[in-house]
């Protein structure tokens, strides 16, 4: 077996020198009924190369990429163009083979790129400082939550109906054990009025902007109504490009910004691995889950960095911990890292303007079909059109000429009429003509 | 020369790409259009080329030295899996593209559901969850919803004080209180200890088997009839899988849920700190309560269900880990790995780690100090008692690897040992390499004894740093750049 | 432009640091009439990556990649299945961004790695010393018989018509300004008696073995014959991984041993960048073309290696170099040498068996197919095949049904009803199935 | 710790792939089976991994700093290139595939002989030498041929006594023999020199230019027209084209035929030594003589003309530089890099480059000599005057650079300077790093005035080798590893 470097000689030698006679002699601590033989797993012989390959491809061929085909979906994860030196760059033996940075006089590369990281996400959310990622931003949504009873000592978290669908449910899977979730209801095309549900129980507002149907949405009356009832507002962020275009929330009064980093430097990987961001207030800094990387000097008096405040961390901190986290999202974060530097201050404002106007113009377009009407009045780079039959349906047929039209709304649960649509830098003038002809065909 | 920060390199007007000028209007963006920078800096693309490989050049890796980190299972990641995870099938599909355009997809995750049910002998196996505390979590959400199903309350876990700090962390994230089961001087599970803390409030027993002091509960038959008799969950840390996968079936040791991690026994990469990936394998008591989403087989194809209203006739998903459906990305290199090793290269590959630890053990022994007899399983585990007197910690002496070209080995831990060292050299070593790392530790515990100690004290000297001030990032944390004013 | 670092600010500090007013002034020494503006030259301007790649994608699209179709092409480039580590590592930016490793002391990566690439080539050839590798196969097999007239002062070079047409061209194209080239008729499926060519004006004979119809050699009457005159004999063999299968040319008597490495390590590539081998006795050393590894000790005591003998060399010696060759195919050799580590002794002979064996079971279908016969009486993974019609005709009408058959004689310039067909590992049953039953349908 | 060789590391038993067992029968082998063994070592692909990773770190790399060497260009490398380069449609395409089945392959060769043609001001280009010194000897070819064509004897190559060892090279291997024109005091071509030596004898007179001095031959108008004049050829080496691409088309210069190092001016990568790519441009009086293949426009489609015979009305191909059609793997990186830069690009990066090289020459030339006055191209020429009875030679003094973490300059190159350190920048470094760059430079030269030599002797001692015995090796070449007995 070509990963396996020890030979039947090798072997011999080394329990030669264990002193035994076999290696079941090592197992013999695990009882006889579950010792279980080759022949007990239904499992194939060892294959080479070539034949993983070909069955693995086999598996990638009957999937539609979103490169093959004029493609809209978003709603959570969006197809952006990775410059090829970010997975160049991360694919680096040092990058992609090392463990969590622990021992920090030989991890240095990753702690200075996770420091960079942390920087990077505090300048784009607008917040004071960031964590070196979580998994994702769904759950770090629900981290978002936790920390917020834990800082504000409340059991009530409320979340907006805007927020997307499976966000909601995993925050409410973790959450309900420690508070109660409230959930508005969803209302396209429309920021619901919150208000009226903050009270002095709440430990938080979430709210996402733009939100699961591309509505961008004023965050600052939410943001003084909060804090006026001692509340914090957590502020989600499914498209982090935005964030080129968009007054970031750190600026419209967020308490924790939390993001879903996929849009940068990572693929769409039918939905991981991904990258969570989570940016806070520095008062909040000791109450936060998840890695950080921290600046400070080594013995001769040079800059370097290390991971801090552990004794949050459950490695320490055991049951007392204010995560169980263990595994951050460090390469992810790292591909992130890299692409935002290649972009920097000019290319990134650059890219959301050009998605920004990518999707005006394909909502105008859109809007001109008899029948469809965009609902969305402000967005970036998605918004919701209301068709007049199944959006399910609609997206099937489109599927069948080729065209990936967007995430019918249906499918988180929403109304059956309505159609999340994105687009991006990545497409064409010839991909939004070839849509508008397709819908105008099935419609 | 020391590598700057991005934001001491970048500057204004420069950028790594390249974009078409484009207007933007104000009308679309509910006026709240950005107006101040954002404070990026501004670099081409040589520069970020050069800066970020330059730091890599600081980094340790498994690709360039063997990488001893107990509990971690740092094996050798083939190229293989990340051409394969690049497949465009693969890399550029969306989550929520029409179940008819991935279906490629729900048959590899359907695929490596299979590996892994049968593998561990148990009968499903929920993928979503992102890591291995994230697996131990859904494994005790699980059990939690299956308790509340029979109408039970049950508010204790119970856990060994060898266990991973991520045990009672997610039992206590789970609402669970955590109560502590005492080792043997074996380092096993006390029995004892057990059968007193048990009872009808309990829960679950959480267990990493092998343990963390790299040693099989031989107990385990027996720890999980009086878990199960007294109406409880067995949980199992997978986190150790790689001793036994191919020759042992947790479900043959009566099991009730075990989260797997992908980047350990199945080689994802560990990419400086994630991602990772961490089904868990569940009893069939358990399996009515697994997280969505479900995959169903359907005739005509996979069908992926997202929302608890369409699950099965009898299953009550607790809920939701993530938005989604897991990490694709890591699925596809596991079952690249799975279909590479085989069965058989699989069960060879627990054989090699568990020689390969005792051989180390085995050879390490009378100069280092062993806590406990008998066979190790694929790590092996040393405490301090030799060091005594000698002024040399375990930390020194694990730093003063570095300087002799190794990653340390995992110190300090697990608790229930004093100044512990645990080694786990994986089945990727060669013999040689294993040789002239034993070479290299005995050379170390020789100088030790011998009285030289110098070069242990304040180690590591030839690495890119000496040792960092830990204590002073805590103190007053700097957590991001802030320009010199 | 995202590769220029400089601003108008640094190129502005730039120039009145040097002192001049602009950077026309830089350019004073080129007359006026030869300064074209930008307008002067008819091209478009910077692209960003996702234009780039979507225009040379296109590219791509419109050629037939061998992975996509049942493919049984060869005569002298052969697909091969390249381990995926071979493509990671080629692209450490230590190799691939490196110079020639002039200096040593910071390039012993690259000079490791040559003396084992050395040190293998040698050990396949069954040669004792082996060059750091030439451009390709032909320009080799020109720069051995060159090297054949240096050697033995005399000016004639015998060349086999089994020697691939294109090679014959390019030896032809140098040597004919050297001395007199003997090209022999070819003789498909047969061994040519070039003895009584042999005469003391002979420097060398250059035979391919297998050669270009596939046919395998023997060699030893060759040399036997030619060393009896005081000739040379060159051996060139295009799919070096006949040499797991065969005996080597220098168990044959080989004085020189020429390649193409292409087969390991790299791919098909529309026929560059290849890599070619050059091994010869070691008596002939200080006569070789190309640069050397040679293995030192640095001025610790600690071996190291260096370029050597390089007053060989046009760096050095100018109009008395041994040949004009200054870039070698120092990444190709790199991937040629990963592979061959891969493989080892036995995955190495395994791959050749596996080829043998997949082009006997092509070539015994093919066999029976009424009106084909297989011309090739021995081969090792290529041999030819006799048909009824044009062979080009009848491979343009199977790469219609998703075939591509092999490489039409003809288009070497032989018989038109000859088709050179190549099997490897990476043919499946299902490609020669696929083969056989579109021939038979053609036919 | 010392890397190994894979002969020391390697044993019998292992091995880094995986295929089936299979049988052979010696049927249709001829009776030439193989029967001793080869003598690989076995290794397992982590082993495999391990070493090269290893080995690659002794490298010094443009990816890792900035790399002055003279003469090379040594400019970033874009990894977009190397991606696209990897397409299926380019890597996998058999150079004999059916022409219909690789039209793809050869419009992006008409494309790239556009850019080429375009950018030179010439008519024609020849794709298929393979580097820098066989597309020299494809132009010397050419000439030679279109001599014999007017029935001319010429036997002499004229060649300035500053060219690259290539240019005498290829000039002795086209069976001509070399005659040096003399340079001036302000190192370019003297032309008294070369009008003594012009005459009827004369086949072409072959000049860089920028020549490798790093200055523009400001006569050229003058010596194209004395060598047109004489009836002569004039072949320009293109190894300095990066210097005046953009801004200046030899065509205009009266060039007749230049070879184009696409892994230069166009950044395909060195690779530790090539492959290289040399397509050479030519004049509309050589174009007929081109050698095979050739590209043809048709309706339908494009040919490749592979054969003298089916070569178009007029042309008479010379012959073959090689076997198929070039280094396409090159071609596509190319091209990449022409469209990313567009003719603005290339135009501002020949720019940028010069103002490096001249930045590098003002801000160094009150502490180090240069031989030459004026503006200099894109590289700038230092020599060791100021070095006089130091003691530091300029050996010393460029290994020292090492230590300092940066690649040497060019060394006793060109030849028409005293102890000449040439030293190109490209316009791939930030001004930051130009600066870092001089400033130590002036720091090294500033101690070896004031007298501070000792770290110049046998430097380097920071790197992974100190001076290697260059002698010892040439003396009693060791070429390959052999097994201790």
């Amino acid at each position: 077996m070509r990963y396996l470097p020890l030979t039947a000689d090798d072997r011999a030698a080394m329990l030669a020198k264990i002193g035994v006679k076999d290696v079941d002699a090592l197992f013999r601590d695990v009882p006889k009924s579950a010792q279980a033989p080759r022949e007990a797993f239904d499992l194939p012989d060892a294959k080479g190369e070539i034949e993983v390959e070909r069955i693995l491809s086999r598996f990638a061929a009957r999937n539609v990429a979103a490169s093959d085909v004029p493609f809209f979906c978003g709603a959570g994860a969006y197809k952006h163009h990775v410059p090829a030196t970010v997975d160049h760059l991360i694919q680096r033996s040092e990058f992609l083979t090392s463990y969590t940075p622990y021992q920090p006089e030989i991890s240095q590369g990753t702690l200075q790129a996770l420091f960079e990281f942390q920087t990077q996400v505090a300048a784009l959310t607008g917040m004071e400082v960031a964590n070196a990622s979580l998994y994702d931003g769904s759950t770090a949504t629900a981290e978002a939550v936790l920390m917020a009873m834990r800082v504000t000592k409340r059991p009530k978290a409320i979340l907006s109906g805007g927020l997307h669908k499976q966000y909601i449910e995993t925050v409410e899977t973790v959450a309900n054990l420690h508070g109660v979730i409230k959930r508005a209801m969803a209302s396209p095309g429309r920021a619901e009025d919150l208000l009226p549900l903050i009270d002095d129980q709440t430990a938080c507002v979430v709210v996402q902007s733009p939100d699961v149907f591309g509505l961008i949405r004023d965050l600052k009356p939410l943001a003084d109504a909060a804090h006026a009832k001692g509340a914090l507002l957590v502020v989600v962020v499914t498209e982090v490009v935005s964030l080129g275009l968009i007054t970031p929330p750190g600026e419209q009064g967020a308490d924790i910004v939390v993001a879903e980093g996929q849009s940068l430097g990572n693929g769409l990987n039918f939905g991981g691995p991904y990258v969570g961001l989570f940016a806070v207030r520095e008062k909040f800094i000791r109450q936060m889950p998840g890695r950080l990387a921290g600046q400070t000097v080594d013995a001769d008096g040079r800059r370097g960095f290390v991971l801090t405040l552990s004794t949050r961390e459950q490695h320490i901190r055991r049951d007392k911990a204010t995560s169980n986290i263990c595994t951050n999202s460090g390469l992810c974060a790292l591909a992130f890292s890299i692409h935002l530097s290649l972009l920097g201050e000019e290319g990134f404002t650059k890219l959301a303007a050009i998605n920004h106007s990518r999707a005006v113009e394909l909502a105008d377009k859109l809007n001109a079909i008899p029948g469809v009407s965009v609902i969305t009045p402000a967005f970036f780079n998605e918004f919701t059109i209301k068709l007049p039959r199944s959006a399910a349906e609609v997206v099937e047929e489109l599927a069948m000429k080729g065209v990936l039209a967007g995430v019918p709304a249906s499918r988180l649960g929403y109304a059956d009429d309505l159609l999340i649509v994105a687009a991006t830098e990545t497409n064409t003038d010839e991909d939004i003509a070839a849509f508008v002809k397709a819908l105008e065909e099935v419609l | 020369h020391e590598e700057p920060l991005i934001f001491e390199l970048g500057r204004d007007g420069k950028c790594g790409v390249d974009f078409p000028d484009v207007k933007v209007g104000d009308t679309h963006l509910g006026g709240l259009r950005r107006k101040g920078k954002i404070g990026l800096p501004g670099l081409s693309e040589p520069e970020v080329v050069r800066h970020y490989v330059r730091l890599s050049r600081n980094n340790y890796s498994i690709d360039a030295g063997l990488y001893p980190l107990g509990s971690c299972t740092m094996k050798h990641n083939p190229r293989l899996n990340e051409k394969l995870a690049r497949l465009p099938g693969f890399a550029d599909l969306h989550p929520l593209a029409p179940q008819s355009a991935a279906q490629g997809a729900l048959a590899l995750m359907s695929e490596l559901a299979r590996w892994l049910t049968t593998m561990t002998g148990m009968p499903a196996v929920t993928m979503s969850p992102k890591a291995g505390a994230h697996g131990e979590l859904c494994g005790i959400l699980t059990i939690r919803a299956a308790i509340e199903a029979k109408g039970e309350k049950r508010t204790r876990v119970l856990i060994p004080e060898s266990a991973h700090g991520t045990n009672p962390a997610t039992a206590a994230f789970a609402g669970f209180t955590v109560d502590e089961v005492k080792a043997t001087p074996e380092g096993r599970v006390d029995m004892d200890s057990l059968r007193s803390k048990i009872g009808p409030d309990v829960a679950a027993f959480m267990l990493t088997n092998p343990n963390t002091c790299g040693l099989f509960e031989r107990d385990i038959v027996e720890i999980a009839k009086l878990i199960h008799e007294a109406g409880a969950y067995f949980y199992a840390d997978g986190a150790n899988f790689n001793a036994i996968a191919g020759r042992v079936k947790p479900g043959d040791l009566g099991v009730d849920a075990m989260h797997i991690n992908l980047h350990k026994t199945f080689s994802t990469p560990h990419g400086g700190g994630g991602p990772g990936a961490g089904p868990v394998v569940l009893s069939e008591r358990l399996r009515p309560f697994a997280p969505l989403p479900l995959l169903v087989l359907e005739k005509g194809g996979i069908r992926l269900i997202e929302d608890r209203d369409s699950a099965p006739e009898g299953y009550k998903p607790f809920g939701r880990m993530a938005a989604f459906h897991g990490q694709m990305g890591m699925f596809v290199r596991a079952l690249s790995y799975m279909l590479s090793h085989g069965g058989n290269g699989i069960r060879q590959a627990s054989e090699d780690a568990v020689l390969a630890a005792n051989y180390v053990l085995a050879s390490l022994k009378d100069v280092m100090s062993a806590p406990f007899e008998g066979p190790c399983m694929h790590e092996a585990l040393f405490d301090d008692t030799w060091l005594h007197d000698t002024g040399v910690t375990t930390l020194d002496f694990a730093k003063a690897m570095i300087d002799e070209g190794y990653h340390p080995m995992t110190m300090y831990f697990p608790l229930v040992v004093h100044g512990a060292m645990l080694i786990e050299p994986t089945e990727s070593e060669s013999k040689e390499s294993l040789d002239r790392f034993i070479a290299v530790l005995r050379g170390m515990a020789e100088e030790v004894k011998a009285g030289k100690t110098e070069r242990f004290e304040g180690a590591p000297r030839l690495a890119p740093r000496r040792r960092l001030d830990e204590t002073a990032a805590s103190r007053k944390p700097v957590l991001k750049y802030q320009a010199a004013e």
